[in-house]
């Protein structure tokens, strides 16, 4: 039954084979097709919403994958209220993003192939979220990755652009190394690797002391995808792709995979509090690590892109301390804020000619006012102001941090203040201030066209009224609510519920932690305010001041170089010797002095053909004489 | 001393000294003329084992003709005598007295071997040497070899005239002549 | 039918040393003529060992057989002279040591 | 028409073929192409009902035909299929047609000869998966090696002598021991039952002992390994490829390197299981060593031939992990990633090939931006890239981690290590695409033509293979099921009479007696 929830990733599919196949001549109608594509099927999204909303959980298998030996894996999809609500914000969003892309890559050469791409992208991340065994997801994964590196490599022409798209693949394929022997650990433990089969053998993996390993390598998978600590070096170079990308993969769907994982396998993670420490340390620790990053990047996408990784930090450490309602409903609430502010600085960019570095922008409040409206709607909602959806969803997480442990709460704190400064000091930056846009630029800045504003504005109002549905209980209960959004997902996350003990915030700390939260992020606004608008405290003074810490700021650590010489060069130059010295010396060098040998032998063979006739007779007689001595001495 | 033994060691000798004469007389016409003494000293000794119509066909086919041929093409090329002392002669000398003394100790053991001491036989007198007892038993048993013998003599003889007469040695040896003139 | 004195060893050890006086000249001489000559010493050689033991053996074939080796030792000479003229013609020498095709 | 009698009629099909080809004059070039194609495609067309009407539930040979050969020394004419050969015998039908298709310009002088020396391999290539009498395999075996060396030696690049003679002399050198060892189990099979004979499912169940075993295994096990090829005796496979015409290193890849991986399990495994399992452990350490060197090395060339040469090193080091794990999971896995190392290398080699044709050179450096001038054959060099590496959905990744999945549960560092591999793969591969396709069009570059109508059609088939195994592979492992349960079974009770006192033997075991 429910065999219509096939459509909803087969739509996409079918699109991006249309427009592959015949994209070069569909030209201009390839956008339409593709946003069609992803309407009905987020029109069929929303169907399904309505089943799950009154607790049918859809399972439906179309036929088995792959069965060989023991191991079995069905092409089966399963609903329940987690994947609806991914699948939501999936479609939801990839509809407004394929919208806004018709404008954006207006009068692109090959338009087909960029929305058979977004297509294909939309089709593997909902394979992602739909699968009911760890085979779909890792296809999913794979899947987006492909078509994350594609899209980042979109612009093939430009060098930078394609190397991006490799160093995306590749680190991504890193994760995917610890993903694949989660997988297999997994599997070999207890033989079946569905998730209700994990859920019901959760015990067995317990018995056989695997689940710590087992959990860190999924992490590890997951840190690769979402751009954690050790693996976000390729979310800022993802940056050299068309902003729409940027927009529905590095930060409204693909890099929140990562939190899906660990939220979908929240019974195994729960069960090993040494995964669950592993996972809020690196959450808070990139959470920092990439905010402090942010304060000092002059390019605007990947400002955002450091702001990303910082909230997915954020993510993490939702899911880490056991919140995971909180950790998905921050994901939700950032997939709507983060892709407004990547399409918004998608339609200044595109006024500007194509200008990223906000050194070079300012005061555009009066010349693009609906983007600007938009965007200071989402800064707003980033900085967690209430009552836009960032203040909810961050606070949540924040409060349960704090139950923890409250240290995680004061970095947490750090991060938040951190973040409404760099956001601050982007939106002045960009739209107030004295202009700095080069005067033949500035002549014909525009207005985008609606087909880019109207996105604008439904993801604006999301970004309000997101927060709205998850507002957290300790609020809600001034009114008698309760937060719809926690007991909507509470059935999924009831296995880890009842394994960890439940937290009860009492009510005061809650309000406490509230206001604390406002107050940091009001004092970030004021701070950047102060810097950039009043200039009371002139920013590059305070750069110079602190030069030696600038430099390390804007050279995003060294990491990059840190990577490209430490591992990369001495795994080239491994290789070279390798080649150069075993391959061709070492191993060729025996096949060929085996031949050698046998031509130095018959060097010495030669000798006796001297070309004399008395030698040979010589030979001869010395040959009679030896068959005589053996008859004689017989 | 019976005669007979005396005529032995007196072919005997003779044989030798003309083998000697062949091997290391640097002119090739007076070994030769060695080879030729040594025939006729086998002759004696062939009749001296009562090998009459050996030894009669003997100096026939040898002394009388391969001699012959042999003084015959040595005038024709005009052979110089052999001068060079040093190379391959200098080594070789040692190599070869060498093998000849291992040779011929081995050979002669086994003739010393098997008919010395008591085992000594002495030659008898036999009537089988005579041309009737070859004639009877060549054109009886042995007339297919004798046949085949004769075709093989003949095939010598057309390989020998088509040698000497064949246009490619004739050609290249113009050819060989018109180089050196251009050379002068 | 008497015996001659003369012990029949004699005659092989004599035809010994004439084989290998020919040996010695077929390897040391450097004139091909003079190297056929040897050869045919060392036919003689074995002919005279034949005609010893078909006396011993009262056997006449020992005497056919001497009969067959003259007629090799002819068509021998024969084809070897021709060869050695034709190589004459083309090199314009007999010595051995300048007719080495064989050298590697 | 009976099948047994079909099985034989495909097999020597191409060598009837060949043998009319003599007939058609030299200088009718088309002709003569269009007849081997014509002649490779029925043989495929013909195979197929014998893939279809293979009976998948059964572990029994297949197709059999047993008739006598040389009586005198007991050889017999025996040949069937079964699971482990059916899929292979199918991929040399398939890849065959494509191999001539894709050389149909490249080829210009003695084309007639080209086209017999390629009919002939592929008898020879199907009679080795078919021949079940030992003298009929090595006849077959060495049959194989003389098209490939006037392949390589006649059509092939500059150094192709040095490379079409090495690659002989070292299969040689292999298969010259694996005659001893036939010749001494001929022997061993005669001791024991008195009848003179070479057939394969006679000497199966001889009693062979311990020390015998151990070295026949070895002298089979150099034949293959150099075949496979095994770390230490890869080094003729890059020169051989590179030098090699592209049809040439298309059946080079797709199914000469099968051979090796086919005979191990044909030969070694079934008549030697205790020596196979003593060297278990040398033979993982080959096969996980060959994966990351081979990755490794494939990812510093220069030459994209030699970076997929040395890619098919990393590719069968997985399939020798994937046997010597010994769990029907990665045994089947295993034998499906040859069938997808057949289809992903060689579709490899056609699309270097393509570009060969072009622009007469395979420096990477030499390329840059084709994208932009060829789309279509960027994007099938795209799947093809994306098919070898191992994406979910494609061919590759269901051999693959049937492999790492099913020899986990037996050696957890082997796989680890070797699942580095699939990193290291997605390295040299997209690393060699960006050089290759993307980047700024270089001035060489501007000139090249996009792929034309018969090099589409060439590509097509491999790309429906390729996401026809992805997406729906059933087809192909329903087949290998049950005659690999039967074989890991078989194994499995003779590892449990190896115990000899108690322990596992050791090397001086063997010495000893």
């Amino acid at each position: 039954m429910h065999d219509f929830i096939w459509i909803i990733p087969l739509m996409p599919l079918l699109g991006a084979i249309i427009n592959g196949l015949f994209g070069h001549i569909l030209k201009g109608k390839a956008g339409f097709i593709a946003s069609v594509a992803v309407l009905i099927s987020f029109l069929y999204t929303v169907r399904a919403f309505f089943i799950v909303m009154d607790g049918t959980i859809i399972h439906n298998e179309l036929f088995t994958w792959i069965q060989a030996g023991d191991f079995t894996a069905g092409a089966a999809v399963l609903v329940d209220q987690l994947s609806i609500v991914m699948m939501l914000v999936v479609t939801g969003v990839g509809f407004l993003i394929h919208v806004y892309s018709n404008g954006y890559m207006h009068g692109d050469r090959t338009v087909g192939k960029f929305f058979s791409y977004l297509n294909l992208f939309l089709f593997s991340m909902l394979m992602l979220v739909m699968g009911d065994n760890l085979l779909l997801l890792y296809l999913g994964w794979e899947g987006v990755g492909v078509c994350s590196y594609l899209l980042i490599g979109y612009f093939y022409e430009k060098e930078s652009a394609s190397k991006a798209g490799l160093k995306a693949f590749l680190a991504n394929r890193v994760g995917d190394f610890g993903f694949a022997i989660g997988i297999f650990i997994i599997f070999s433990t207890i033989g079946t690797i569905t998730y209700a089969g994990i859920e019901g053998q959760v015990d067995k993996l317990m018995a056989a002391g695997v689940v710590t390993s087992a959990a860190l390598l999924l992490f590890m998978g997951a840190c690769g995808k979402s751009a954690q600590f050790p693996l976000y070096i390729w979310l800022p170079d993802a940056m050299e792709g068309p902003t729409p990308v940027s927009a529905l993969i590095h930060a409204a769907t693909m890099v929140t995979a990562g939190v899906y994982m660990v939220a979908r396998l929240s019974f195994l993670f729960v069960r090993s509090d040494v995964a669950m420490m592993v996972i809020v340390i690196i959450g808070t620790f990139t959470a920092l690590f990439a905010a402090t990053m942010a304060l000092v990047n002059n390019d605007i996408k990947r400002v955002l892109a450091y702001s990303t990784i910082s909230q997915l930090g954020y993510m993490f450490i939702g899911v880490g301390v056991g919140a995971f309602a909180a950790g998905v409903f921050h994901l939700m609430t950032h997939a709507f804020f983060k892709a407004l502010l990547f399409l918004g600085a998608g339609a200044v960019m595109h006024s500007l000619a194509d200008e990223t570095d906000i050194r070079k922008m300012g005061n555009l409040y009066g010349k693009i006012k609906i983007t600007a409206l938009t965007f200071i709607m989402a800064w707003l909602a980033i900085s967690g102001i209430p009552p836009f959806s960032g203040f909810f969803s961050k606070d949540e997480i924040l409060a349960h941090a704090f139950l923890y442990s409250p240290l995680v709460w004061v970095f947490g704190a750090i991060g938040a203040f951190l973040t409404a400064f760099y956001m601050s000091r982007l939106v002045f930056l960009t739209f107030f201030g004295e202009s700095r846009v080069e005067p033949e630029v500035e002549k014909h800045i525009h207005e985008n066209p609606p087909v880019m504003t109207i996105p604008l504005m439904v993801l604006a109002v999301l970004s309000v009224v997101g927060g709205l549905i998850g507002i957290p209980a300790g609020l809600a209960y001034l009114w008698g609510g309760e937060n719809h959004f926690a007991n909507f997902l509470s059935p999924v996350f009831a296995n880890a519920a009842s394994y960890s003990e439940p937290h009860h915030i009492s009510h005061a700390l809650e309000y406490g932690l509230m206001a604390a939260s406002i107050l940091i992020a009001l004092g970030g606004i004021y701070l950047a305010y102060l810097m950039y608008i009043k200039k009371a405290m002139d920013p590059d003074a305070i750069a110079n001041r602190f030069s030696g810490a600038y430099k390390v700021l804007s050279n995003k650590y060294y990491v990059d170089e840190g990577v490209e010489a430490g591992i990369l060069n001495p795994i080239v130059r491994f290789s070279q010797w390798l080649w150069h010295f075993v391959d061709t010396r070492v191993i060729d060098g025996f096949v060929n002095s085996a031949g050698k040998i046998v031509w130095l032998l018959s060097l010495i063979a030669r000798r006796v053909q001297t070309g004399y006739v008395q030698h040979y007779a010589s030979v001869m007689v010395v040959g009679v004489i030896l068959i005589l001595a053996y008859y004689i001495f017989r | 001393m019976a005669i007979e033994e005396i005529l032995f060691w007196f072919f005997a000798v003779a044989a030798v000294a003309g083998g000697l004469g062949v091997v290391l007389h640097p002119n090739p016409i007076k070994s030769a003329l060695f080879l030729v003494m040594t025939f006729f000293a086998l002759a004696g000794e062939y009749i001296l084992l009562m090998g009459h119509f050996v030894a009669i066909v003997h100096i026939a086919v040898y002394a009388g003709a391969i001699m012959v041929l042999f003084l015959f093409v040595i005038m024709l090329l005009n052979v110089p005598e052999e001068t060079r002392q040093g190379g391959v002669w200098g080594a070789m000398r040692y190599v070869a007295l060498g093998l000849f003394v291992f040779l011929s100790f081995q050979l002669s053991y086994f003739g010393f071997q098997d008919f010395f001491g008591d085992k000594q036989q002495l030659v008898k007198e036999t009537e089988i040497g005579t041309v009737e007892s070859i004639g009877m038993s060549l054109f009886s048993e042995y007339v297919l070899p004798f046949e085949i013998a004769s075709i093989l003599l003949i095939t010598a003889m057309v390989g020998a005239i088509y040698l000497s007469k064949s246009k490619l040695i004739i050609e290249e040896s113009k050819k060989k002549k018109a180089v050196e003139k251009e050379d002068h | 039918m008497g015996t001659l004195s003369i012990p029949l060893h004699y005659f092989l050890i004599l035809a010994a040393v004439l084989f290998g006086l020919g040996v010695i000249g077929v390897i040391t001489r450097r004139n091909a003529i003079v190297i056929f000559m040897s050869i045919e010493l060392m036919l003689n050689a074995v002919n005279l060992t034949f005609v010893a033991f078909s006396n011993y053996l009262n056997n006449v074939e020992g005497h056919i057989f001497v009969f067959m080796v003259m007629v090799v030792a002819a068509a021998e000479v024969a084809v070897g002279l021709a060869i050695i003229v034709a190589i004459f013609r083309l090199r314009e020498t007999v010595h051995v040591d300048d007719i080495r095709l064989l050298k590697w | 028409m009976e099948m047994s009698s079909l099985l034989n009629w495909v097999t020597f099909l191409p060598a009837l073929g060949a043998l009319v080809l003599l007939a058609i004059p030299r200088t009718e070039t088309q002709l003569v192409k269009s007849w081997g194609l014509l002649v490779s495609l029925i043989t495929f067309l013909a195979s197929i009902p014998l893939f279809i009407m293979f009976d998948g539930n059964s572990a029994a040979m297949q197709f059999t035909t047993q008739m006598d050969w040389i009586p005198a020394i007991g050889a017999s004419y025996h040949v069937g299929i079964d699971g482990l050969s059916i899929l292979l015998y199918v991929l040399t039908t398939f890849i065959m047609p494509l191999a001539i298709f894709a050389s149909w310009n490249s080829i210009t002088e003695r084309v007639k000869e080209y086209m017999i020396a390629m009919l002939i391999l592929e008898s020879a290539m199907l009679g080795v998966f078919i021949s079940l009498d030992l003298i009929l395999f090595y006849l077959f075996w060495e049959a194989m090696l003389i098209p490939m060396y006037l392949l390589i030696g006649v059509w092939g690049g500059k150094r192709r002598i040095y490379a079409a003679l090495k690659f002989v002399v070292y299969t040689m050198v292999g298969s010259v021991l694996m005659l001893v060892a036939i010749v001494f189990l001929y022997i061993l099979n005669n001791t024991y039952t008195g009848a003179y004979s070479f057939d394969l499912m006679a000497i199966m169940n001889l009693k062979i002992s311990f020390s015998a075993q151990i070295w026949l295994f070895l002298a089979f096990a150099l034949a293959f390994a150099i075949k496979v090829p095994m770390f230490p005796f890869h080094t003729w496979l890059p020169d051989a490829h590179v030098e090699a015409p592209t049809a040439g290193s298309v059946i080079l890849a797709g199914v000469l390197l099968k051979m090796g991986t086919y005979g191990l399990l044909r030969f070694n495994l079934t008549l030697f299981p205790q020596a196979w399992e003593y060297f278990t452990p040398l033979f993982l350490w080959l096969g996980v060593i060959g994966i990351l060197y081979g990755a490794w090395v494939a990812m510093v060339q220069t030459d994209i031939k030699k970076l997929v040469a040395y890619s098919s090193v990393s590719h069968l080091g997985f399939i020798i992990l994937g046997m010597f794990a010994m769990t029907v999971t990665s045994m089947q896995g295993g034998i499906l990633q040859m069938v997808n190392h057949g289809v992903s290398s060689g579709a490899l080699f056609l699309a270097v090939g393509m570009i060969y044709e072009r622009r007469h050179t395979r420096e990477i450096s030499e390329f840059g931006g084709v994208t932009r001038v060829m789309p279509v054959f960027s994007a099938f060099f795209l799947i093809i890239c994306l098919s070898s590496l191992g994406l979910p959905g494609t061919n590759g990744f269901v051999g693959e981690f049937l492999i790492l999945v099913g020899s986990y549960g037996n050696y957890p560092v082997f796989t680890i290590v070797a699942t580095v591999g699939i990193i290291f793969a997605a390295a040299y591969l997209l690393w060699m695409f960006r050089r290759v396709m993307f980047g700024p069009l270089t001035e060489k570059n501007k000139s090249l033509t996009d792929l034309d109508g018969r090099e589409i059609a060439i590509m097509i088939p491999v790309i429906l293979m390729i996401f026809w195994i992805g997406v729906y592979p059933s087809t192909f492992t329903a087949k290998t099921e049950k005659t690999v349960e039967a074989l890991i079974e078989k194994a499995n009770k003779a590892k449990a009479e190896m115990v000899i006192e108690g322990r596992k033997p050791i090397l001086s075991d063997f010495l000893g007696e």
